[in-house]
């Protein structure tokens, strides 16, 4: 195997030297009834060049890659820099450990504290850690800490988060105790209903909701803040879309206490959903409440400023069933990818991508609403996904404007709504081009026709 | 950089002066360019009311050119230790080589730019590659059902616990398992286990481990004498790199004890074409694919911890399940007994491509020999250090190896201090202080990529940090000499935490 | 690296140890795997007769592994400055950033997988991306004839001087340019102008430069008095970054003398969008596409250096030339008077793609800017350096800047000693002893690609070496300090020659 | 421009800070009448977004990279590991200059010091340089070179030397008053013809060959190795496919003086001809005649072992006009690219990969001589090149080959032999399978049929 340095022959002599005879020997320790007698039934080995070769094969049946595209829903198709790649390919960084050696490991720690720096920033917040999972776990562990801080047990949540968001809250609360309660959605505004808030008490540790919604609305985080904290309950608010960070008044500037989001936008491939990277933020005061890694600023005898893990007492390998997570690998590439991309972007690049995103969107939405027989039913302001109601089944429509103009229109929403046959979301970003989505109003112009 | 005395009036290399980039950052500057907007434009009031939108021009963004960033990243990056530069000891993370071929194979645009939600139809190719690495991965452990869902180890286990707890409330009746509280799990275990068991609602207890670095069978007995018993949750090599000899005796002991087990398999390195989970009664584990798999761990993750299980258990796996329907690929929602979903869409794929591609690129043949090859250098290691340090088990080791500190102790120099001093002498430290039940545990992990040349070099390096520790105990103490900085003060960093940048006037007001 | 005394004890940092491939090797070994031969075998004395074949098994060729082959390189990288980790001022070289965009480009499939043979009609993009580069550098050179044949900047001269001798031969009848052999060469020029004269079988003459830093006028009409003069070769700006401001009335002398004017383009980077050689006068120009157009110089190349000439020498360009036919492009060979081919296929075409990714990435816009830039940030140096350096000329320079160490030189301490020195402080240093005319030379050139803050601790380096070299002359005398090695006995090595490696025996034996 | 650190704010100040209050002002030593007026006339920026697209779509446009191709004549497509890409993208390697400061550029010095042994060890020569430009470069300074060495003005080259290199060698050679003088290939059997090595004489500089030759043989290198040095000549040989040094007797063996070899076939793309890498090698007596540049071991005061540019008193920085060479960038970071290829590869990858191309040609040649009408017109033994006759004219049956079967069949000679209307040159390396084999076969004999 050409990944192992070894040769045959000098393996065969460090055997000898540990005073063993054969490979067999190495697994002396195992009782003998517990060795596999036959070779794994998995593939041969193959060359480089057929693994290539079956891998592109492979690659080319996802048709959907190589289409025009209008998907969104919690994982989005923006333009990464070239220098982004570039510069995590570089191996310092992709085959370097979790920093635990801060003297060998100052790269990786100063990009984490710029990561951190920059999700603060852009959440508004005055802390982040080094990274989730992703978006819908981050989610989770803000219900699970908003449960530890306040010690209440209802958690409200709009029902226009994230549909796998919600299951994945879902499945992480189970066996916690929380009450895990949805609230409706407005079918008008598509906003977070004002009668679900009123189920808000003093039994609540918080409420949850996502801005822009699932249905691509934007909420009023700042009324929402009021109303949680007016009963004692945290605000919680997840982003899926960060690129809308770059317009929309920031979660922290509207009063959330924690703040949650899905960073895959900033430069991250969407990867049929992975890897991806969660974003956590909050408030000073809970800082030793958060779930994860955290990188501090720290100084050598001599002065020199450096970076260091720190409160790693939160973490499990210290705390361990009393941890604040049970987290430890994160996703500290996919982090460096957002922190190179958020920086290459700049305070102005960031604007820029999110005004265009918001514009096609508009412009998007617009034509599509002039179409006979479609709608958007959904009144609020938007950023750049908005729900569209055709006149016949979506999932049919799309799968036509798939297979006949060779576009992916958007999510059918009956994947997770039963009661929305007709209805579909479409995510327009920086990367469709007018002529794509031209091309997307003409085709559904004509399919209906 | 340390620097002899003649030239301290040399600044030191501005490449080992990277600051901040928010301390670079000029306002102007710009790294970017798009396309312009091809579309009408609407005002934007129209579209979003200025009361939504950001009112601080995201001021303290950074602003800097593609070269000050393409600069930033890779000066910093020469601050880093990695595995291209050498080997990496760390016992429990199995560094091994990250091969640019896996790289290049999960940058197929075919799969980097497939969208999680295009329709089934239009991603076969994914669906397949899912599939055939489930396939790969069942007959690997043994065991029938396979979620790549969950995105790292400590994500696996948190699953496969639930999927303990769901089974035993489909057999024992709804809420039986809020009786059936307790999880066993060994003091040697990695601290994701306890948390993870409690993130599922378990209690945890602990086991003992034997002098001889074994589970204790007696103890064992004992903890599941109280009918309260959920399971156990065992390494396996255990964290102290022995096979767990009696693991089909323990598993009886559980399941007789009405409690299933989950094995961590983040030590499968030791295992993989010689032995099988399945094989040994274990119920539930989870891999690390950015261990044995070698998918990079990118200075501390992505990851991708797969849950692997028995037939029986497979109905309360995650949903949805990725299955095959004649020649087509589908996902299966209709699993109505499963703990649910643990992560939006359908895990880390793309560690998943390149975990496949090191399963076709080593073969059958090639994994059973990468197994080989890493047992055999941890135990070279092991054999080349025994006259220099304590190594607290008799037991011949597998994949690493856990040796002590106590003889150098005597002098004052403890491990923290060996390890420190091995950076000096051109190598990452071993795992130090783990697994905590050992005493000054320096934990050895060399891995398959290591040659016999650089394993000689390391056992040099420990040896002569030995003798250093008793002739000359002050340079270890004072070690590492060689790098950019010396040791942090980390006590301070944790009294007044400092978790971001902020501007000079904002820092110096808060 | 040094290392502060009481460290001496640890060995050096094992990547700073990487020894040479062949001594790492071992027998058996591999990093290698093929796909299985697939097509039935013949017996290989069928194929090649064993007289034919090699006996030696290849003997000496090294054995390694994959994970060998990258922690080597990956190793010795670490050793090299680049433009990635800091300014590289060496003047005449524009070492300015290398996009990683266009490295992108030029490693597009449809590019890197053509062969150069591909019939035209299926391979009609990359003659079109022939042909928009010759457009876009006949525009910005202000010539009308691009051959992209020449693979660096001396095979564009050598092309360039061959029309002249061509053109002659043409305008004065068969055999004239042997009798019109001179080749004016300023005493400035790089070592390449002379040499590539020679090559076309010129004889040069060197004219002199006046003491403000340009070409002497009146030596040049005198050197033109004899008849003899075939042509000059110019640099502009010239070595010495100053503008030639004679040029139109040099070009005029040479032209009356029935000569042609050579301008040696390596210095375009003061002129792109500013000025243009055609307009000057000039009729034929090499351009570097791996200085001004940033292709990126990889440790010594590769380059691609066009020839571009007025539309009189056109005719005497290598075959084949790309040209557009109607909406087709195609290879032109019927061109009687061409020099000849110099190169096989069509020149360094994956430069090409890069470079004309850079023209238009840049934009006309762009490009002229980063000439502006690229000038103020070398006036900007120059400012920052005349208090503490000697400024041998006057006038301001354009894009780089000469200085002497004639100050410094009092003190014992010279341009190479500064030079070292420089390294200490994290930069590369600038071009010394070059151009020849200049005693103890020391060219600067930033380029576009450096911020005022690093032009800033640039200018800081050089004058703290300055106060050095008065206060504490051996620390710069005995610099690098702070480099894995020190300066290198050249002489020793240039007397016993060792180019390359051989196994222990062999090398003693010889 | 984003490439540009400084801003325009900070470039006027720096403006300020020399005394200028204008960009316009840094080029006043510029007579006024020579400065443009106009913007230049080339495109307007393009983000890099466009810029891929437009690159993607011009490269689509170069319908033969997406085909199975038979090309060979020079430039090989084999296959390259992906770590040889990988390695020298990095940007230490990638971005770095010649290093004429050895104690920072000690990594490029290694590097060519290892290519240097590794080409020695191929050819079987003792000392190499650091690359030249390409194969066709390298042999007119192997010509000018045996005119030094020898004083003598006659060159005798086979006419089976690559056609393009020859033209080469006439441009290099046409002001330095040698007689390059071409002599018959054997018809019958495709090697050098025996009466053509009659017109060497005492006036002879150098004998040059190629082998395997352009159409493919194997020539006797030790018997015009012999013939050479009777008559006091130089044997220089050249070789374009240098995987063939993984099976052929090295020339070195066989007693030549000069070799040249293209170093494509190293893993280096074919990238429409360039950029190649030029491989020079010769023996110990004529070292200080070598062009280019030279690496050599020096030690430093600590006697620590590093590596140098030595012998620069042979080139044009310092000798000028009486240089061995012009030459100053070369190829460096191909040569790079061919020595990771070729240490990973190793002694028994280039063994293997030769022998692969040897049997896959053999096979290939086999199966279209069984073909009705077709011939193989040379009998000398061949590497992985060989001549096929064709029935009818074989520009036309390839063009069809192209368009109707998608398979590029190899090189019509044509292009270069007028008196070879049927000929054509099929190349076959490992990278071409049994089935695209097969496939050519096979559209042969249906265009034929
Ligand atoms: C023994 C053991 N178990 C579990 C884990 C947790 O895995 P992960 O970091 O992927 O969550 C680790 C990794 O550090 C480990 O070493
Ligand atoms: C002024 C000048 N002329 C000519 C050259 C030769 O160019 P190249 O190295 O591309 O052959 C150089 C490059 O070093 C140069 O600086």
């Amino acid at each position: 195997m050409r990944y192992i340095p070894n040769s045959p022959e000098e393996r065969a002599e460090m055997l000898h030297a540990v005073g063993l005879n054969s490979a067999e020997e190495l697994f002396a320790s195992i009782p003998a009834d517990l060795l596999l007698r036959e070779p794994l039934r998995t593939p041969a080995a193959i060359s480089e060049m057929e693994l290539l070769a079956s891998s592109e094969a492979m690659a080319a049946r996802n048709t959907a890659a190589r289409r025009p595209s209008f998907l969104g829903a919690g994982a989005y198709s923006h333009y990464s820099p070239t220098i982004v790649d570039h510069l995590i390919s570089r191996s310092e960084f992709f085959t370097a450990y979790t920093p635990y050696q801060p003297e060998i490991s100052q790269g990786t720690l100063q990009a984490i504290f710029e990561f951190q720096t920059l999700v603060c920033q852009l959440t508004g917040m005055d802390v982040a850690n080094a990274s989730m999972y992703d978006g819908s776990t981050a989610l989770a562990e803000a219900v699970l800490m908003a449960e530890r801080i306040t010690r209440r047990k209802k958690v409200i949540t709009s029902s226009a988060v994230h549909p796998e968001y919600l299951e994945v809250v879902d499945t992480y609360v189970q066996h916690y105790g929380v009450d895990f309660h949805r609230v409706d959605t407005d079918a008008e505004t598509g906003l977070i209903s004002a009668e679900g808030l009123n189920s808000l008490d003093d039994q609540t540790a918080a409420l949850v909701v996502q801005s822009p919604n699932f249905f691509g609305c934007i909420e009023d985080v700042r009324a929402l803040a009021e109303r949680a904290h007016a009963v004692g309950a945290l605000l919680i608010v997840a982003v899926t879309e960060s690129i809308s960070f770059g317009l929309l008044r920031s979660p922290g500037a509207c009063g959330a206490d924690i703040v949650v989001a899905e960073g895959q936008s900033f430069g991250v491939p969407v990867s049929f959903g992975g890897p991806f990277v969660g974003l956590f933020a909050t408030r000073d005061r809970f800082a030793r409440q958060i779930p994860g890694r955290l990188v501090g600023e720290a100084v050598d005898k001599q002065g020199r400023r450096g970076f260091v893990l720190t409160l790693a007492t939160r973490e499990q390998h210290i705390r361990r069933e009393k941890a604040t997570s049970n987290i430890c690998t994160n996703e500290g590439l996919i982090a460096l990818a957002a922190t190179i991309y958020l920086e290459t972007m700049g305070r102005q690049g960031l604007q820029e991508v999110a005004t265009q995103c918001a514009q096609k969107a508009a412009y998007c939405a617009r034509r599509i609403s002039e179409l006979e027989g479609f709608s958007l039913p959904f009144s609020a302001p938007r950023f750049n996904e908005f729900v569209v109601r055709a006149p016949v089944g979506a999932k049919g429509l799309l799968s036509r404007l798939a297979s006949e103009k060779e576009i992916t229109g958007g999510l059918a929403l009956s994947r997770y709504y039963t009661d929305r046959p007709n209805d579909f979301l479409v995510c327009v970003t920086e990367t469709n081009s007018r002529q794509e989505i031209d091309a997307l109003v003409e085709g559904l112009k004509e399919l209906i026709a | 950089m340390s620097q002899s005395t003649n030239i301290t009036k040399a600044a030191p290399h501005i490449t080992q002066n990277e600051s901040l980039i928010f301390e670079r950052s000029q306002t102007g500057r710009k790294g970017y360019r798009l396309p312009p907007l091809d579309v009408d434009e609407t005002p934007l009031d129209e579209i979003v009311p200025a009361a939504l939108r950001r009112d601080d021009d995201l001021a303290g963004m950074p602003e800097v050119s593609e070269v000050d960033v393409v600069r930033h990243f890779t000066r910093i990056s020469t601050w880093n230790y990695s595995i291209d530069l050498g080997m990496y000891p760390l016992g429990s993370c199995t560094m091994k080589y990250n091969s640019r071929l896996n790289e290049k194979v999960a940058r197929i645009p075919g799969f980097a730019n497939l969208h999680p939600l295009a329709p089934e139809e239009d991603a076969q190719g994914a669906l397949q590659l899912i599939y055939e690495l489930q396939e790969s991965l069942s007959e690997i452990t043994g065991l029938a059902g396979i979620s790549l869902q969950p995105a790292a180890g400590a994500h696996g286990e948190m699953t496969g616990v639930m999927i303990i707890r769901a089974f035993i409330d489909a057999r024992d009746g709804a809420g039986a398992s809020a009786k059936r509280r307790t999880m066993l799990i060994p003091d040697s275990a990695h601290g994701t286990n306890p948390a993870s068991a409690n993130l599922s609602g378990f209690t945890v207890k602990t086991i003992r481990s034997t002098a001889e670095g074994f589970t204790d069978l007696d103890h064992l007995r004992e903890l599941c004498a109280h009918g309260d018993v959920a399971g156990l949750m065992l390494t396996n090599p255990n964290t102290l790199g022995l096979f767990e000899k009696n693991i089909k005796e323990i598993c009886r002991i559980v399941h007789e004890a009405g409690g299933l087990v989950y094995m961590d398999g983040a030590n499968m390195n030791a295992l993989v074409g010689v032995a099988r989970p399945g094989d040994m009664g274990v119920d539930v584990i989870h891999l690390n694919l950015h261990k044995t798999f070698s998918t990079p761990h990118g200075g501390g993750g992505p990851g991708c911890g797969p849950c692997c299980c028995t037939k029986e258990l497979e109905p309360f796996l995650p949903v949805p399940r990725v299955v095959k329907d004649g020649e087509a690929f589908r996902l299966d929602f209709d699993r109505p007994q499963s703990i649910g979903r643990v992560k939006a869409f359908h895990g880390n794929f793309g560690m998943m491509v390149r975990a496949l591609a090191y399963i076709q690129t080593h073969g059958n043949d090639g994994l059973r020999e990468a197994t080989e090859a890493a047992v055999l250098n941890a135990r070279y290691v092991a054999h080349g250090l025994t006259s220099d340090y304590d190594k607290p088990f008799a037991a011949d080791p597998m994949h690493e190896v856990v040796f002590t500190d106590k003889r150098q102790s005597r002098k004052g120099v403890h491990t923290l201090d060996i390890a420190k001093r091995l950076i000096d002498y051109g190598f990452h430290p071993m795992t130090i202080y783990f697994p905590l039940i050992v005493q000054g545990a320096m934990l050895i992990e060399p891995t398959e990529s290591v040659g016999r040349q650089e394993l000689d070099q390391f056992i040099a390096a420990m040896r002569s940090i030995a003798r250093e520790a008793v002739e000359d105990p002050e340079t270890v103490l004072g070690a590492p000499h060689t790098t950019r900085i010396g040791r942090l003060d980390e006590a301070a960093a944790a009294r007044k935490p400092v978790l971001r940048w902020k501007p000079k006037e904002a820092a110096s007001a808060a």
